[in-house]
């Protein structure tokens, strides 16, 4: 079956800045992102754990984003500044999909 | 009764001692938790619970005046104690002018939870607050956000993250308040007889889920002890108690300028010494993305809570009784 | 009482009034949320405590005859509902085949939560059903889905994700309905005795956990309406209106026919009225998987339910006491 | 009263119809579940409640000599019962030595919720068992765990993935331990008095949330039978009911010694026959990780608990009618 | 260490339509999937999350394959049909594994 | 924008096994990794799902790692002899990463 090359953009981001980061998304008019539940972590302030918390302000959510590969560096530039101040890091790969150009 | 008996009946009872044993098994590392789903929701009964008796109790004693001097009073002290917060801070400890505002936000807002507790402790007593003090606390949650927003913009202009408008929509759209202030309109509107039916719930159950809250609130601030060390030093501590009393003494003299009851001022000191660990932090991560959530957290719930549980609420029951008695 | 007493009555309670207060918060974009886990546990309890209560009754007035009158009549019913809606979608709004038959599949089904509140609002009146309906109730659950699945192979054969078999499996052990039906004959063996140990959780807790679920329900029929723009226009409205009082009235002869109680008549009209939002979009995303779920959710949950929930109950009432009082 | 009445009067109780209604739901397919983080929140009630219950009995009776006999007993019959288990299985079934090891240390630990049912079924006849059979229960969890990994350890030295003092760490830091013993000595603390604004939720919902949390027991047992055609044999099978009654028969004989009461005789036999299936699992899976789970776990939630929630419970309370009667 | 190429197959899908893509990719006879939560999503039809919802009749679930590279085509080409027909974007990537005969 | 090579470590395991990795991982001095859960799959043993468990210690969980490719052997071979007893998948994947000096 035909492939198209893409982009996957992951984002493992602080929950309170999901919104701003969905906004930022949606500006660059990317076709869509999933966001999927991190349950505990560790960097540079040690680990956490989703279980020694009261309340989501603390916990991490993961962004995924499958973009075209024209469209990556636009969308890299404008997320960077927004995750620079964050706790958050943002990795980029290749992937291929079928349907081509629903990206 | 004198404050060691107070405190002693006030350590002893089922609330504080769940807290304990939270706090217990954190320092021991069980793996004992309660779900987040279901703190979320306990959460969200406490202030069912407790916005629904404060209307209905409304709604038997008739609205007075006195509501809204004593809402202006709380709106002011909000914006107000983070100003003392962060002075008080940067004059005692070594806090950077971001991390400074960002706890000074904490200590001005308020924590449901602990209000919540004092009701409690009230209730022990045989005594309740004007019904209005729950609109009051709702009132108290944002202005201390915005005033520190304000003081990390003059002292690092660059560090804010959102706009002001943004913030004070997003805070005051904080889905506890929407919960408590909804509840206390809904519990108004239906009134006692209202009431009823859903007592069984939202009443009979108040201390017992009560209980189980503060088992978590004990696991997360023993988790956050365990890790203090790295974060707090004396001074931060020497900070996190010594802030309750000064904003629980300015509240108890404005509510004996207001003429609020024994009830109604121990409410009013109890809101102002306690600090937020929801609205706070949530507003602190989309405002001031900069300050250190560690130090923050770990002062408001791994100190002042736990302080304000054990030995502050019946010392502001001692003072409210004393000053208005 | 008129038709203006009972409907602010029922607009006035607690049930109403919280998901009155979801709906604003969700307008407003608060971020007042119930964890999904807890929603779908509320839900499970309901249905266990609606299908207790119905068994017990059945324990203590013994089984009739009518049972099996009303049984087939609910099956009939739920099977008839899709063809008329779907016939009406069809002439008066602009909705293709598929999206036809699959909003056609919600009207036929059943709302258990609609049901919950109208066994409310039955006991605030002094009413009880028979105790059967939670049978009809379950009964009536899937037959609507097989219908609209056979419409919509009419009239695009290539549409059907599944087949009728899978999807009578399916739909008939769906969680909700074994929890309905299971729960009613545990009731029924158990009686009125040993109702009784379990009686503060299951009987007592009702109401109360009715608010807080249709607070969740609010919260979500408010973020699907903030969006109905989009997918709605003033003839779907209009049919999400008009539908629940097309079945209810049908409905309503249909129980007068049967002899059914009052109390009987209004749970069978709400029944018919009822728009399902569990069974049927799951179902609907396994049959027609080329229905637009934002259609036909929206009608179901931001439309007709809060008019059921508002208007209809009451409403109904007024029309089971008319023909049957 | 026969055990044939007794059995029947257990089976027809809602406790037990709910747990069946799990099986039976779970074997026809339906996606009727409980979610996790509800589950876990309900045993976590469930410990809590149990726990308050008999640190307020122990508040009422006075503390007892007997206390130190029964404990060291416990501990010493959990640590012996996987000795048996281990000889049996490798004697009569196929088993290898470290999923026998496995096997051998689910049924030295004991079950919370198989206690639950047990004070369930003391309550319907009106008996109570010692208040500090609470803490018995609680100390017996561990031995067995421990002496499964030595049994492992000899018969296949590189089998072990953690040390002994690892597990004995984590075992005995067990969240379900914490919460069990922390709510006995929060019960001894605050007395009857104390427990008086607690009992709504945590003895009045008992037996109602008990219901729902075996509904899930049933789900899950069910699920696991299901597929146990795979995983265990008839000999397996045979073990899986004879072993409770071996256990059981050798705590009887020690509990007349002790001289406790029929309520404690009974929940000292119920403790002995049940077996693990929360911390033994979890211990199991770091310590042994090349034990199949499917094994352990449908042995002992699919056969073992279905066997003693039905008819196990009932013949434990006849024996210790009969023994201390 | 020796490692061994093989592709990961990444595919979220609705919740409703779980049940269907598990018993293709049983079908297929892959060694194995994992599937993981997604609570929030945007896509052709604006934003959802899991937070709006009564059912999770409309979420979404992330399904994750590790296959063989010699049987991915016949994958994909199994579950094409299926997911075409409902929301779900599929991806296809590169990956190393140490025990190459597990997959 | 310019971007540096980095591995990205996939690893699902049995949620009893979490803490065990964790500490390997720390040992190994990764920088980080996220925790997200898993909450059904099938493998050797056919399927299973979160809803059939009363207890998490049959469930899994997915630990993410991101490494640099001069680390990526050691990682391995400390985690491996670990996971060799347990049920668990193990990927590695090349990304890139935008804050190069993170990893
Ligand atoms: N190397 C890494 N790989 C995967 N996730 C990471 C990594 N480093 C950090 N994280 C995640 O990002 C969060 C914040 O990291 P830090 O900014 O280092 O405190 C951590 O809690 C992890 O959830
Ligand atoms: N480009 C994308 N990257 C990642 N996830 C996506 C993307 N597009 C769509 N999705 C997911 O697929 C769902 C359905 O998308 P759609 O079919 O466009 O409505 C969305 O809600 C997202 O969860
Ligand atoms: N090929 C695979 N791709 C993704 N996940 C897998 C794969 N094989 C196994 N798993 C996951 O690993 C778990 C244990 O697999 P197993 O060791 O084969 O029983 C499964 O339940 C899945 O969650
Ligand atoms: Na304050
Ligand atoms: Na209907
Ligand atoms: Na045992």
């Amino acid at each position: 079956m035909q492939t198209f090359a893409k982009k996957r953009l992951e984002i493992v981001i602080e929950h309170p800045a999901r919104k701003g980061l969905a906004t930022i998304l949606d500006a660059q008019k990317v076709t869509g992102y999933s966001v999927l539940p991190v349950i505990a972590g560790s960097g540079k302030y040690g680990p956490w754990d989703e279980a020694g918390q009261v309340t989501s302000a603390e916990g991490m959510v993961m962004f995924i984003c499958i973009v075209d590969p024209t469209h990556i560096d636009r969308v890299i530039e404008a997320v960077y500044p927004f995750i620079q101040l964050r706790k958050a890091i943002m990795t980029v790969s290749d992937v291929q999909v079928v349907r081509g150009e629903r990206f | 009764m004198s404050f060691f008996e107070l405190a002693l009946g006030n350590i002893l009872s089922p609330v504080v001692l769940f807290f304990m044993l939270g706090v217990g098994a954190a320092l021991a590392r069980s793996d004992l938790s309660v779900p987040e789903a279901v703190a979320k929701t306990l959460a969200l009964f406490l202030m069912m619970s407790i916005g629904l008796k404060g209307g209905v109790e409304v709604a038997k004693q008739g609205m007075s005046a006195m509501l809204v001097w004593t809402i202006v009073a709380g709106a002011a002290l909000s914006f107000l104690l983070p100003i003392i917060a962060y002075a008080l801070l940067r004059a005692t400890t070594g806090l950077d002018a971001v991390n400074a505002a960002a706890v000074s936000a904490h200590y001005g807002s308020i924590s449901a939870v602990t209000l919540a507790a004092g009701i409690d402790v009230l209730s022990r007593v045989g005594l309740v607050a004007e019904g209005y003090m729950v609109a009051v606390a709702a009132v108290m949650e944002t202005p201390a956000i915005i005033c520190a927003l304000l003081l990390a913009r003059r002292a690092a202009p660059k560090a804010a993250g959102a706009s002001t408008a943004e913030l004070v929509r997003e805070a005051s759209l904080n889905g506890s308040v929407i919960a408590l202030v909804g509840s206390f309109f809904i519990g108004w509107i239906v009134g006692p007889d209202g009431l009823k039916p859903v007592a069984p719930l939202f009443i009979d159950l108040f201390r017992g889920v009560l209980c189980i809250f503060l088992l978590d609130m004990g696991l997360v601030a023993g988790r956050g002890l365990a890790r203090a060390g790295k974060h707090l030093d004396m001074r931060l501590l020497a900070f996190g108690i010594a802030m309750p009393l000064i904003s629980g003494a300015i509240a108890a003299f404005i509510a004996a300028a207001i003429g609020l009851s024994v009830g109604g001022t121990m409410i009013f000191i109890t809101l102002a010494a306690s600090a937020s660990y929801i609205a706070a932090p949530a507003a602190m991560r989309i405002a001031l993305p900069e300050a250190e959530p560690a130090i923050y957290l770990t002062l408001s719930l791994g100190v002042t809570f736990p302080f304000n549980l054990t030995l502050g609420l019946p010392l502001y029951l001692m003072a409210a009784q004393y000053l208005r008695g």
